[in-house]
């Protein structure tokens, strides 16, 4: 599905030239789950950018479903694009808009019917279990449900590549393992290729196929993971206690 | 200072006339706003997004688009009338009168608003653009469904300063027998000396120019929902 | 009327020059005041033009001793300003005629204009009520019993042939040939156009106008040396023979 | 449309009268963009500041400035500069001449950039308040260090979109014999019909403005680090 | 240190009334690393806003060394909030200050001088890892640098409280042990008390003397926790691969 080919980003500042990404090759096969991990700075998020040619490399090809993004005309991009969804790890949710607005800008973009589109916005906040909040602004949202939005918009036009940048930083585990749950569903049955870059072991461990090491620009390491039997049982989710304390709980404040 | 039932009595003398300057304020006015938001958007839409480091940069035509808002600007506004003069005749058949008055004042409208738009948009988070084309909108997209969105209550201040600027640059329409408000309170009050006809003319400005900030500061509050 | 750090009028300087301060606003009179500048120097009298774009404030400058004299209007007009605010300004010296005259690009004579033809006259006070008498003076208006040079489109009694009036600027009176029908100024803006009342007016004001531009002072002040000096080079003989050379067709010496 | 040689050999005439013109023109604008500065940035915090829902939200104090803001721009300039005669007067001792044409000029200068600074400290995101208030920052201190430093670029942007406008209010200056490029194109080119040396004239208001926007649009690009 | 008695808070919003948090009484005690989880939307971040009352609650009090919060007279509250240091969920950096600009302010509001302040900057810089991105705009940095920027920033003034919304959501483990070393350092050498809001277990088990569950809006459970033995080693780290597959590795990708 992904190629990158020896790609390499650097940046200008002014103490010179700060290499971020240096000629990184990766390959991501089609219908995996494939996790992107390494330390803070490390150049993930750079090189999630380059996947959708946010982020333009200074050399290297970026293979996307056979196409070379770099060389792509800007229509043919924009059309590649429109099949792939990001989820930012700033969010960059419109804040002028409800959350039903916001999931429903890429829906919007692909030009679907106003009712069409309506009910998928809701199935999209369903997912992220946030259907009671469709109708208010992101300003009044707390941090994870702002991430959640942000999900679900990425969700909302069905596409067949999800570009992930820590997307549970912000959820807490039993959040973070219903939408695991939600993305390796849509990983099995609708056979979505997603990259996820994160810090959390545990993320990785649950849903990824593959996974690649990223340190101080460089790819340091690749493997592959074993595929878990699948949904988790989120109703059998331990307490905070349980999970902090083990089955018996201490002394109380 | 003033008397003020002298310039109700005043007031009350003219109004006829008062109410036709009325009229032609807002018939001016009217139009270059209509102008501001029709090509102005679009020229400082344009501005932003040919300028270095934007989505469309473009040199060529950034340099022929600021020049344009530039020379307006320069122009002393009463010149800039006189050189129209040509362009008005041919675009609405006469020179002189109110309507006539509206081609100059909307140039200069398009002008300014087209600056205020283009920094209204320089505000807009890099972010929420990164996200547009993530999502493969084309650059009408963009502008559409995301600057002019998140800008909008930035868009609304603009004009609304730059509306009480039409206002302001209407008052001087006089030349070319465009009228108003304004050129009212010129020639009857300052130029026959009828001070308390003037003062109450002012006043009816004040007023309006007032209505005009107010109801653009709520607007521009109530879209803000950052 | 407060004064305050007010500049004396004749200021006497270390070297015993005396300087004079005169409003004014555009050509001939500011080429006029420029050519008895050095005249005036051998009187030891060092003259200072105050050029102002606005027809009210040459007065109020007078008025409010910011300037000693000034030189742009004629007596109806300066009567006008003394009634309505009170001051003193007096006319010192008649310098020159300006004769109105009313121009057309598309008629020759007056018969011509048809029914509802649009006549461009100027939108200041002074100005619109010389225009309207003019045409009363005519016959081609009536206006309200008495009203004088203080006439406005309102009070217009009777309008046989159904003339639109349009006001506008003074300084764009030139620029609407095109527009009006007919349009009514002073030589000093229809020369540029090669246009002067002898040869291409329509219509001209008689000659024993009372619109002479006359330089104005106070009545404290006209009597001073300096304003006596200043008129009577201005009714000298270079500004006659100035008149006639450059300005022979538009304007007329008012002194002899 | 022009001859050029002849505006050069036009402009090359009256060069010391151009030199001159420009010196006041400049002088004006100085004297307008220090007051706009001095006076119109404080002005135009406490517009924001006392705005609803605002650090320092006071109806009656926002009703004030805004009032005064307002009512100045109401006033069609001509008759604001004849109204300012006294202060002027009471001011800088006269009320003619290109200092005394600076007080009017100045005030409306106040006016223009304090609604210019308001609308660019409404752009400032919340969280960068919020941030100042957790570390105990005074109110000067949450102007000063977080909000001027983060809306610094609009700041600028927003005095150069003034400054021209400075530039333009200060061609009708010669109503009180401010004098000035503006009103000397007016005076030559258009009254005497000397076209090629208005031509010449605005040409070189055109360069000025030019250069004031290009100064304000490196300079604010250069300042904004977002 | 801390004392929430019965405070609330609602939100308006056009579908009536939100109650973000209902009557929660809560103790922090001096000296202590206190967490507060639960699930996304609880209102973990809104309680934490109330410690410095950055959000003012509609009712009930806030005690923080002895003082009600919800009455000091502004200039006194100014003062109380110069010795807290807050950490932001959405970090709320200056973006047109450098790293050590940002830093560098609350230093600058308490007017220290210009010397001691460089020294301050450079050594909290140090803290958290990042001395080499002084000169740097925050826009030139990935999310985990910000988030130690304004970690580094709320240790600055040495406050006396420090209140972290959050604060290793976007850090790796390995930068995430380091900050919570130095967290646990400053409250350990300096008896700093330390509120941490955050939805990663390993972070409580690893730092927390003592728990608050916060669920819709209500305080639910709250124990205490084993104190750990202190400084975690950072050298001997296991890689991300025997994170993730034990010390056997598995097929390489
Ligand atoms: N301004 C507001 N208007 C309306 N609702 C609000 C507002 N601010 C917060 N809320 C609501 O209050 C609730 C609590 O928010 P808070 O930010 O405290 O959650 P949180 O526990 O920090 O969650 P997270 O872990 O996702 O950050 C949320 O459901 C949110 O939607
Ligand atoms: N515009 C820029 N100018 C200069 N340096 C930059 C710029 N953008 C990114 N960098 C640098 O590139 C490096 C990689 O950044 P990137 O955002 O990819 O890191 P990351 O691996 O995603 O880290 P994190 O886990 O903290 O988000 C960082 O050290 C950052 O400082
Ligand atoms: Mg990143
Ligand atoms: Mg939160």
């Amino acid at each position: 599905m992904i190629s990158l080919q020896e790609v390499s980003k650097s940046y200008k500042s002014g103490e010179g030239i700060f290499e971020a990404v240096q000629s990184v090759s990766l390959t991501v096969r089609e219908g995996t789950i494939h996790g992107i991990i390494g330390p803070s700075g490390a150049g993930k998020s750079t090189l999630l950018r380059m996947m959708n040619v946010l982020e333009l490399p200074d050399q290297g090809k970026v293979m996307v479903g056979g196409k070379d993004l770099t060389t792509l005309p800007e229509k043919e991009l924009r059309l590649a694009r429109r099949s792939i969804g990001m989820i930012f790890q700033q969010f960059h949710l419109l804040n002028n808009r409800t959350v039903s607005g916001n999931v429903s800008v890429p829906l919007e973009l692909a030009g679907i019917g106003k009712k069409q589109r309506k009910e998928r916005v809701q199935e999209c906040l369903k997912f992220v279990g946030l259907p009671d909040k469709a109708r208010q602004y992101p300003a009044m949202l707390s941090g994870g449900q702002k991430q959640r939005v942000a999900i679900a918009r990425a969700l909302a036009h069905r596409p067949s590549l999800l570009l992930c940048d820590e997307p549970t930083s912000s959820l807490d585990p039993g959040t973070t393992a219903e939408i695991l749950d939600v993305l390796r569903h849509i990983n099995k049955t609708l056979g979505v290729t997603i990259v996820i870059v994160t810090h959390e072991m545990d993320v990785v461990k649950e849903v990824c196929h593959a996974v690649s090491v990223v340190e101080q620009g460089r790819l340091t390491d690749g493997f592959e993971l074993e595929v878990r039997p699948g949904k988790s049982d989120i109703t059998q989710r331990p307490s905070y206690r349980e999970q902090l304390l083990g089955k018996a709980g201490m002394r109380d404040v | 200072m003033f008397d003020f039932s002298l310039m109700l009595e005043k007031f009350m003398e003219y109004r006829t006339q008062i109410a036709e300057a009325v009229g032609e304020t807002f018939l001016m006015v009217g139009i270059s706003v209509l102008a501001a938001i029709l090509l102005g958007l679009p020229l400082g839409t344009m501005l932003f997004l040919t300028a270095k480091g934007q989505l469309r940069e473009n040199v060529t035509w950034s340099v022929i688009l600021n020049g344009f808002v530039n020379v307006v600007r320069s122009f002393p506004f009463l010149l800039l009338v006189v050189f129209m003069i040509p362009v008005t005749r041919f675009l609405v058949g006469t020179a002189i009168g109110t309507v006539a008055a509206s081609v100059p004042l909307g140039i200069v409208s398009i002008a300014i608003y087209a600056r205020q738009v283009e920094q209204s948009l320089f505000e807009v988070p890099r972010g929420v653009v990164e996200a547009a084309q993530s999502m493969g909108a084309s650059k009408l997209g963009i502008v559409c469904k995301f600057l002019f969105v998140e800008a909008r209550s930035g868009l609304v201040l603009g004009l609304t300063t730059s509306t009480i600027s039409f206002i302001s640059y209407s008052t001087v329409m006089g030349v070319v027998g465009g009228g108003g408000v304004g050129d009212f309170a010129i020639r009857y009050g300052y130029q026959r000396f009828e001070t308390e006809l003037m003062a109450a003319v002012i006043i009816l400005m004040i007023i309006l120019v007032q209505l005009v900030q107010f109801a653009g500061s709520m607007i521009s509050r109530w879209l803000d929902k950052r | 009327q407060e004064q305050q750090g007010n500049a004396p009028a004749a200021q006497e300087t270390e070297n015993k020059e005396v300087t004079l301060k005169v409003a004014t606003l555009i050509p001939p009179m500011t080429e006029m005041l420029e050519l008895v500048k050095p005249l005036l120097k051998e009187d030891g009298i060092s003259l200072e033009l105050v050029v102002l774009s606005d027809n009210i404030q040459p007065n109020d400058a007078l008025a409010n001793k910011e300037v000693d004299a000034n030189f742009f209007q004629h007596v109806p007009y300066m009567n006008q300003y003394n009634e309505s605010k009170n001051s003193e300004l007096v006319a010192v010296q008649p310098v020159y005629h300006a004769v109105y005259g009313a121009y057309s690009k598309r008629y020759k004579n007056m018969e011509e204009l048809p029914e509802g033809a649009t006549i461009a006259i100027a939108n200041d006070p002074s100005n619109t009520g010389r225009s309207l008498v003019m045409l009363e003076k005519a016959g081609i208006i009536k206006l309200k019993e008495g009203v004088g040079i203080n006439a406005t489109v309102t009070d217009i009694t009777e309008n046989a042939k159904k003339f639109k009036f349009e006001e506008v600027d003074l300084l764009m009176l030139a620029r609407m040939l095109d527009d009006a029908d007919l349009v009514l100024m002073t030589p000093a803006y229809a020369s540029p156009l090669g246009l002067t009342p002898k040869k291409d007016a329509l219509l001209t004001e008689t000659t024993d106008s009372a619109f002479a531009i006359t330089l104005v002072a106070r009545a404290d002040n006209q009597d001073s040396e300096p304003i006596k000096k200043l008129a009577e080079r201005l009714s000298g003989p270079e500004v006659k023979q100035f008149l006639e050379t450059k300005y022979s067709e538009i304007a007329i010496p008012a002194f002899e």
